[in-house]
């Protein structure tokens, strides 16, 4: 059965290049990199390599970037860190209502502990205003967070415009780049950031592996306490085998950027207009234009997503969705909530994420594939007759 | 995730659809949580003549949608109330654990469905 | 040059096998376990086994099992997962001076918060008092953690006796157990503990990876937050390569334990006696009989560390000091301190730790090289006709 | 961790060892850090003659007592004491970081040594 992966904003399959220096690496270097001995200095000189790629990748120098167990993490650090860092300065932080856990979940924690946080709305398409920034930004303002672009629906936020409020009011901006690096240019300083979280598991590197990019001179605490490894703001011995194939994988993402972004592009246009011709009553969430090139995410009406993502499974088909039967959570997702969209369109939400793995044939065969499962679903939903929506563009 | 007996009524589900001249209609489940399953019953002589269901739900929703018609179809509406949740799971071989508590309604459908049919048959029988 | 790896305490190589089972994994499987697609579910399959694998290594069963990016992580957990879960029991925490700082400095990080630490004494070898934690409880107190093992001294702690004075007090008992897991028997249920830390990159498995155990109903609360991962204890997209060497590692260590054991505990006493023989004026560091089968430590008079350390790396040979010129800390041991040894000969502690890169031509090439390395030291130290030490045994 | 220089001067420290009638001997350092360096020197005609050292003391400390005694040695005193611990350093083509505050203390243990003849010189001045 023809196997087409679609799911490329949850994880990404190792490049081949990675594949290869990690299992290199992996055979011959095993040293501890706070060992002074020469096995330990043969693992430093990797882990160093790899921190000038990542740096490279964001137009950051290495000394900025300090590796993490993943975005989760770098996540948490970022918040965490600046809100202990920073406490004697004042105790609230803004963020917008369609973080990733990571930092939602982090921004909810410290509410519970003695922190205020404004969650910011966004828009129909996603979009966090700028101007709102602006205005719930208070004197005790410690940390601004808001994503580069959103994980489910695509939304490219306007972190530049955003990152100038807070450099005028004096605090600080960490912005979640998970999604975006490696897929559209990102460069904090354009950008503006204090703050930058990576992943390296999205751009075809190892998963439990991260990157937080903390500008120079900026003050943070740890979270994860110990033998001071990180220049001391992250400790535990160093994943360098997730470390090595990180580097790699930021290394090739920034070579063939451009390359994939249009290619991916193109794809995923191709799939977008099939299905919208094909299916009626569907709709496309999130931003038409300031979206990630590789993101579709789509509400079908009457039908629920985890049925959908069970019926392509079946046909070889890797997808997600928003409902809350496809997550483990059981929570529907908070992102199509935010945007306003009625509980049977979030359920009915199926999200496909170009990537490498992707060719024109695999668009086809969904488009052959999709409109039968929508079909039949619908065939024996109770909401196909009950609340027709308009079928949206 | 679902094993075999799961994915094969999910697959396959058996009896969906409507009874236009349903003797009891059932429905359980709100769009928030993300499952809706409606049952429809044909009473004959106190036994479950014909059972069907449409769904919107999850594949553990759809399945024991499936495998509750299969079960109560022939039975008598006093076996039928009998039927729970748990022995659709049961016959399912087994549902994930989230998956228990918000997706495997099928039997409460048909029970929703039986009293259904009771009231409209006691009010007929109130006319009568 | 003759390459003796004798520092299997800082760090291991991944074991052939491993390594293999790694690359085979790395090269196909690539999902991410928390979604419901064939990709996923197939990486959630070898996480489970995984899964299964650690927790057999301590007799505990899978559902207790928690995977963190390594020992440091699930000290934190284990220890502010804790504090923060019993906050309204009490706030004070036993533990020793000898800890690994992932727990030492997780504690002086309470301390600072609001918690109170009792931080016990050892003897000379580096043995905690179980009568000192007695003594030490209080009606707040809400945990003790003592490691299993030490890393740098090899002295095993009785763990059975401080967890036995736990339970009557219904306190939480944490140890620290990844310098023992996989070198000495290991079974939670025997050492009677509620939680239990593990490294994966000390047995021969992967760098960055590590398991808290967690006795079935004991409540942490979560130190890393975001997606809900690991039973929402610890959230973060699971580092799967990761995962699954480290369970194969798991697997390994248990099956090979025994004879590993022996093989080189007779090794390490060649090593010591060989070394008490030809070096005068040196003492063996740690419990002379209650110690981890592969570890010897020393203190040489009149010579510092690292450039001991040096010495023998130019020779090849990987060791490790308690000397502060050879950690990024520049503090001198606290495990050293802890046992009362005078300053210099904590600079002039030398700890080698065998494993199975190890064999006996490796012993008597250090017996060879080691004692030119300390009388060349020693030839222009000032310190060599000051302060003369006794030659312990 | 230490480059080809700091390396060589490790592993072939220049003129290690006492001096046993020196004019000075200077000592820095204390047990706790962990590094300690002992300089002898011997003065004639107000030129460095020779100077030796002991240390006890990181890769770092050995090499740079013993490219201190290659500065020193045939200066004047008084350039000796413009020796600074960071011209050292920069002999040595670096040091790591965490080294340069307290393994690089040749020059000041110079220094001491320099005083310590100074004094004894005007004590025996004042003797005679
Ligand atoms: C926007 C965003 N932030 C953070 C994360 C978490 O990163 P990781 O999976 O490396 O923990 C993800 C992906 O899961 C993400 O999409
Ligand atoms: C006793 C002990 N605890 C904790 C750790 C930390 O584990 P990790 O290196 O996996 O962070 C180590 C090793 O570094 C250790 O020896």
């Amino acid at each position: 059965m023809r196997k087409v992966y679609l799911d490329h904003a949850a994880t990404t399959p190792l490049h081949p290049e990675v594949y290869s220096l990690m299992c290199r690496f992996m055979k011959d270097t095993f040293g501890n990199p706070s060992s002074i001995h020469s096995f330990g200095r043969e693992a430093r000189k990797w882990v160093e390599e790899a921190r000038q790629q990542v740096a490279d990748l964001i137009k950051a120098s290495p000394e900025e970037i300090y590796f993490t167990s993943g975005g989760t993490e770098a996540d948490n650090l970022a918040i965490l860190g600046t809100a202990a860092a920073r406490r004697k300065k004042g105790n609230h932080i803004i963020t917008s209502s369609i973080e990733h856990h990571a930092v939602l979940d982090t921004c909810k924690y410290l509410e519970k502990n003695g922190y205020e946080v404004t969650f910011l709305p966004v828009d129909r398409y996603g979009m966090v205003d700028p101007d709102d920034v602006r205005k719930a930004i208070r004197r005790d303002t410690i940390l601004i967070s808001i994503m580069h672009a959103n994980n489910e629906i695509g939304t490219i936020e306007p972190i530049e415009e955003i990152s100038r409020i807070a450099r005028e009011h004096e605090v600080i901006f960490h912005t979640d780049a998970v999604q975006t690096a490696g897929k559209i240019p990102v460069n904090v300083e354009a950008l503006g950031v204090d703050l930058l979280t990576l992943s390296s598991h999205k751009i075809y590197g190892p998963k439990g592996i991260g990157a937080l990019y903390k500008r120079k001179g900026l003050r943070l605490l740890p979270v994860v306490h110990g033998g001071g490894q990180e220049k001391k703001l992250r400790s535990g011995t160093e994943n360098t085998i997730g470390i090595v194939g990180f580097g790699k994988a930021a290394e090739i993402a920034a070579r063939d950027l451009e390359e994939e972004h249009d290619r991916t592009k193109r794809l995923r246009d191709r799939l977008v207009r099939g299905i919208l011709e094909k299916i009626p009553e569907v709709r496309l969430n999130g931003h038409p234009e300031k979206r990630l090139p590789h993101n579709a995410n789509f509400s079908f009406a009457y039908v629920e997503g985890e049925s959908m993502l069970l019926s392509l499974d079946l046909k070889g088909i890797a997808a997600s969705s928003g409902s809350a039967c496809s997550s483990r959570a059981l929570e529907p997702s908070h992102v199509l909530t935010a945007i306003g969209l009625p509980y049977e369109l979030i359920h009915g939400s199926l999200r496909m994420t170009l990537g490498r793995a992707n060719d024109e044939e695999d668009i086809d065969y969904v488009l052959e594939v999709l409109p039968e499962i929508v079909n039949r679903l619908r065939s024996f939903s109770p909401l196909a007759q009950k609340h027709p929506v308009g079928s949206a563009g | 995730m679902y094993n075999e007996t799961v994915m094969e009524h999910f697959t396959n589900p058996r009896n969906v659809g409507e009874i236009p001249d349903a003797s009891g209609v059932g429905e359980v489940g709100n769009v928030v949580c993300g499952d809706i399953l409606r049952v429809y019953i044909k009473v004959k002589d106190g036994v479950l003549d014909d059972v069907k269901y449409m769904t919107f739900g999850c594949g553990a929703a759809v399945a024991s949608g499936s495998m509750m018609t299969e079960l109560a179809k022939g039975k008598t509406v006093e076996e039928g109330l009998k039927l729970s949740n748990n022995d659709v799971a049961k016959a399912l071989g087994g549902l994930p654990a989230q998956k228990k508590h918000c997706s495997n309604l099928a039997a409460d459908a048909l029970h929703k469905a039986i009293e259904d049919w009771k009231q409209k048959a006691s009010a007929a029988a109130g006319r009568a």
